[in-house]
């Protein structure tokens, strides 16, 4: 076991499929020589070489569109895009031809890539730096949408993801990178792509939540239940897509409610299809409407109205409260 | 010190042909009688089948497709240029390529008539799929580059693409990348001096398409596109330069669209008959007709017997693609990835069981 | 009055806007001598001249992101997508300027243009023609989204969209484009965007759509009256963003039962969106959980399997039933 | 017929002010001891300011930003050969250029600050706010052209980017739109050597930047960036050409990032001393005061003079900045539309209610 942050982790996995298998080619801006703007890459370069890690033009569309030959071609490779708030101009080689490619070709060409990106907000960044647009992505068939909400989710999710023969869009929560350490193994794992993890039991609601977030969901069902009036599950649901609705709605069956806390936008947002989904699995066992916590329907705010923008979790705790009381 | 001249480029321009058949024995390619026999085949059966594919259209049997009359030397020129271990990332509109690349042209049909099945090339055929979305693709050829590169495979990729292309900002991002990463990437421009409606002059302020390269300090040429020798030859010295480990070239075949843009547009909307006239004049095809007559390598006979030759591949094509089975509505599920994920798995339950409902009349 | 198929409707408020305001111009890619591959821009170059109806190299961001400085500079640019499956390369400057040049400058600056594209499947195209992706739009915070049904709206829709102080996706059902005539006032009118309009009205369930399949719906509905076993009350969103609820929640508390058909992808689709918020407004009213008939999370086939993807009539009275005996 | 030179390319360079200061008479500028003295000053103050912000960002004061160290020569100049009526359309590092547009400079460290209120620049000022996104706001400095051109107004646009910038697809689509339409616009490239950590050299295969202009049947030409009189001069020209119709204009201005890329970065991680000593000795500032003391026009009296002066405004404005009063929550969503939607109205009072019910203590 090794004590790991989630920059740490997501640089073990890369590390450790890179040994493993010298198909995977990590490409980005400044992912190089100087390991990344969050040192995500740092010392891959020293270790695999410019061959191997490889520095790119600043153009996101040639980054994710290369990586898409190079797939063809039989490689593996993890692109990054320097902030999720970049990642559009590569929008159009990720819905026209990743996603795509296998279909277009009936299995004969495939796209096994990997497109890594730190993603949300809650860092004081710039513009476009806190950006949570998972949902253009999981409306997308044909890609894989994974986020990891600590460092061992992070290693595993990553590893399975690299391995993945499909095209896996991979957002990490920069506002917990250095957030959290924990004990992860040091071996290479995989944890699947599309399973939900309960990762708080409780019988009173679900709280469904991914990414930086599920931290934020944490924090509130461990307040309601130090204060003694609820007892919350909570779950983190990892993979937006493939969705494990199964393990979602068993938990909402067994509770009766549920609430998701997003940072995206509301409108539109990942959200709204597990609360859809929830209704068409479980409306009979419902007490409540699904309670959404999520970003406004506005741009997200540069650093000094940041946190009015965001969940926290005195807002999770009042939607639970609504919910509960319905 | 004050004003100096930093760096300066040429872009030439290769004619190996005339319009009358002519060449220029220095610049001919090395060439045999049967592989020119061959290119011409290729182009004349290439010709029929799009005059075919046309009928198929009016018919209604296959929906809108792009017609490639006129343009035969410059994709049939450039792809013969390659090995086959060589990669071909095309457009849509390189149907004489297909032929090139062994891919049954029956599928071709399919492909056009709306069965994506169409695009379930042989094992190993190293040509990608048809790329609808213009100008996106060639960033796939310099990915496959920088691998056979990686690779040390010694394979090259060919893409091709139109002049409207040029615009698109996935071309400077492919040539750009191509160029830092010295990428075995041969970039053909079919220069056919329209994309769609808009003509050359409103697609680029710059006089030629191959002047382009000097943006990436790449070379840049451009080849008489009607001319199949001279672009075999300038494509097959760009495909032993990557080959070789020099990098990437730009080549601009300057050509003509003779046909519509596809069988939904009317060119008489938008160009001049004379125009037409006087690019007819300069037909790929029969200019290569006229260098083989002179060269006592076509007679009549001959001419005709390519000709029944080319009909009788058509039509043996025609019925292939006719015979193909209906595909099944599972189709749509199959391939979206490479495990159905459960929703997908529950979708095609859905849709099937609809089905049965239906034919059980609810 | 006039009657018009939903392409001269489009054309009638592109030409009086034109008339009326000499600072709308329309750009796009053979939109001018050629006047649109669907015709849609018909004449218009040679009453407004290559300086009004300008045709642009081919390159979606450069449209899009040259409309945007238009607009900016005081004019109202109408841009055209040849067809909305090839809108993604000018996704980042919609996303990234178009939606927040005036949040961005704090009203200084704002982009008063329309971004037109024919929109949705149906019509036997090739790959990349027959996409319904506007989800991807709703979602993002600053972009109005407005998809018409007839022509009558498309006119009233289209000339509100450009009198619009901020930027407008407006999506045009291709599949409809000749396929309905109505009567269309002569002169110029506007219908306001952010209004649904009940099309039928009925009392045992409320069906919600948009775009074409407003006539799958009112068919069904139709259908399902003359049978004589539901009065179905049929609903067309018409502008997505803003959405109205208001008028769906109503409708719904009234029915008890709602239905929403979507052309797009289910997963991450906009009747998601309209599901949570129903149940928002109106879990207690809700009898059944609103029932969803939308396309495949596959990509949409070609022509020859295109008729299995798309909602159609059956299907929406099966989902009608199953939601009435749920 | 065989081989011909189609069309031929020279990419000039511009120098008028050596490093020592000594300048070549013939292509001064035509700038009077006045605003020589104005573009010293500004330098001056540019510089003060860039300094004032890394210890107000160290201190926690502001968030990351963008220091323009060592390009003051670049952006200034450029942005000098501006009229009132003409338009900037920045990136990020341009602060010098807020000083000539008559930015109050309290609202860049406001912006930069977190707050962007910053960017509600005063009426008229023809100034874009900043653009984060890398390579895309040039074409809207093409759309600004375009309405200049289709209003008649003779304005012009200035476009100011970075060398990482040019392999942006939209720098392709914007110069390829702005020659197409011939819109006056002048693209200014600072090349700065670095985008981030990745050098030239590695952005493109290009020996200069200036060259991408032939791809576009535009001008292009080199300028040395240290040298404020050059970039003057050459700027002014291209300002002139485009204000008479004579279309967009490419200068590169060869500079270079004395600073790390943010103040968020090491560039110690990926440069090497020698190269960052050899720059400064470039500095464009203090070649500007070589001159002008050779000149005649700075003492060490005035010098101090203008560094009091410049040290008074940079308080000034710190003093202006922080007298601010603190953002109201309401902000977020004052400006997403013109009218705010219902769903909007409702978010903003969800916002609002739950902040009271915090103040209640629930
Ligand atoms: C990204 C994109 N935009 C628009 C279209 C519609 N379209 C199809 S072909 C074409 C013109 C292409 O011109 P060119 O690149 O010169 O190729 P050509 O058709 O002349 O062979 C257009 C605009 C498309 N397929 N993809
Ligand atoms: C589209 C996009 N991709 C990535 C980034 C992150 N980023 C910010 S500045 C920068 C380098 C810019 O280099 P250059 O254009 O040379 O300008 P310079 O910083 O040198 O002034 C990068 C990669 C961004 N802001 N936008
Ligand atoms: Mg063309
Ligand atoms: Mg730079």
């Amino acid at each position: 076991m090794a004590n790991l942050n989630l920059v740490e982790a997501v640089r073990e996995a890369l590390r450790q499929e890179m040994e493993h298998d010298p198909k995977v080619i990590v490409l980005g801006e400044d992912v190089g020589r100087n390991g990344g703007v969050f040192r995500v890459t740092e010392g891959l370069f020293q270790q695999f070489g410019p061959d191997r890690v490889v520095d790119t033009p600043l153009a996101e569309s040639g980054i994710v569109g290369m990586a898409i030959g190079m797939a063809i071609a039989g490689y593996r490779p993890v692109a990054e895009i320097q902030f999720s708030g970049f990642v559009y101009p590569a929008y159009d080689q990720l819905v026209s031809h990743a996603s795509r490619m296998r279909n277009r070709s009936r299995g004969g060409y495939t796209v096994p890539m990997v497109v890594r990106m730190p993603y949300g907000g809650g860092i004081r960044a710039l513009e476009h730096h806190s950006e949570s647009m998972e949902a253009v992505f999981v409306h997308v068939p044909g890609l894989k949408v994974v986020i990891p909400s600590d460092p061992y989710d992070a290693k595993g999710l990553l590893t399975a993801a690299i391995r993945d023969p499909d095209p896996v869009i991979f957002c990490e929560p920069d506002r917990i990178y250095r957030a959290v350490r924990m004990e992860v193994p040091e071996e290479s794992y995989t944890l699947p792509l599309g399973e939900a993890k309960v990762v708080r039991e409780g019988f009173d609601l679900t709280l469904i939540s991914w990414g930086a977030h599920v931290r934020t969901a944490k924090q509130a069902a461990d307040h309601l239940a130090e204060e003694g009036v609820y007892d919350v599950e909570v779950i983190d649901v990892r993979t937006l897509s493939p969705f494990d609705i199964n393990t979602v709605a068993a938990s909402v069956v067994k509770t009766g409610r549920a609430v998701v806390v997003q940072e995206a936008p509301r409108t539109g947002g990942f959200a709204s299809e597990i609360a859809t989904q929830l209704m068409e699995r479980a409306i009979l066992q419902l007490e409540a409407p699904v309670g959404r916590v999520t970003g406004f329907d506005t741009i997200p705010p540069l650093g000094r109205l940041e946190d009015y923008y965001h969940p926290d979790v005195r807002g999770v705790m009042r939607q639970i409260r609504a919910t509960m009381e319905f | 010190m004050p004003v100096t001249n930093l760096v300066s480029f040429t872009i030439p321009r290769v004619e190996v042909m005339d319009p009358a058949g002519t060449v220029d024995a220095a610049l001919m390619p090395d060439l045999t009688p049967e592989q020119i026999r061959e290119l011409y085949a290729t182009m004349v059966t290439t010709r029929k089948l799009d005059d075919r594919m046309l009928k198929l259209q009016r018919q209604g049997r296959i929906g809108t497709f792009a017609r490639v009359l006129g343009q035969e030397a410059a994709h049939i020129g450039a792809t013969y240029a390659l090995a086959k271990e060589d990669w071909l990332v095309p457009a849509f509109r390189e149907t004489g390529s297909f032929l090139l690349r062994g891919i049954p042209p029956e599928k071709l049909l399919q492909y056009w008539g709306g069965d994506e099945r169409g695009h379930d090339f042989p094992a190993g055929s190293r040509m990608l799929p048809i790329s609808v979305p213009v100008g996106t693709h060639m960033l796939h050829a310099v990915g496959i580059g920088w691998a056979m590169k990686h690779n040390k495979e010694r394979a090259v990729v060919l893409t091709i693409f139109g002049d409207g292309a040029t615009s698109e900002g996935d071309f400077h991002e492919a040539m750009n990348f191509a160029a830092v990463f010295q990428a075995p990437v041969i970039f053909l421009c079919q220069n056919n001096q329209w994309a769609i409606s808009v003509p050359y002059e409103r697609q680029t302020a710059a006089a030629t398409v191959a002047q382009k390269a000097v943006a990436y300090g790449m070379p840049g040429i451009q080849v008489d596109g009607n001319d199949i020798f001279a672009v075999y030859r300038v494509t097959k010295e760009a495909v032993e330069r990557a080959r070789n480990g020099e990098g990437p070239t730009l080549i601009e075949a300057h050509t003509y669209r003779m046909s519509d843009h596809t069988t939904s547009d009317d060119a008489r909307r938008y160009r001049t008959a004379e125009e037409l006239a006087f690019w007819q004049e300069r037909d790929p095809l029969e200019r290569l007709a006229r260098y083989m007559r002179a060269a006592g390598m076509l007679d009549e006979t001959a001419e005709a017997a390519v000709a029944a030759e080319a009909e009788a591949k058509v039509a043996g094509w025609v019925e292939a693609f006719e015979a193909k089975p209906p595909s099944e509505p599972e189709e749509i599920f199959r391939h979206v990835f490479a495990e159905p994920t459960p929703a997908l798995v529950a979708q095609q339950e859905e849709l099937l069981s609809s089905l049965n409902a239906a034919d059980e009349g609810r």
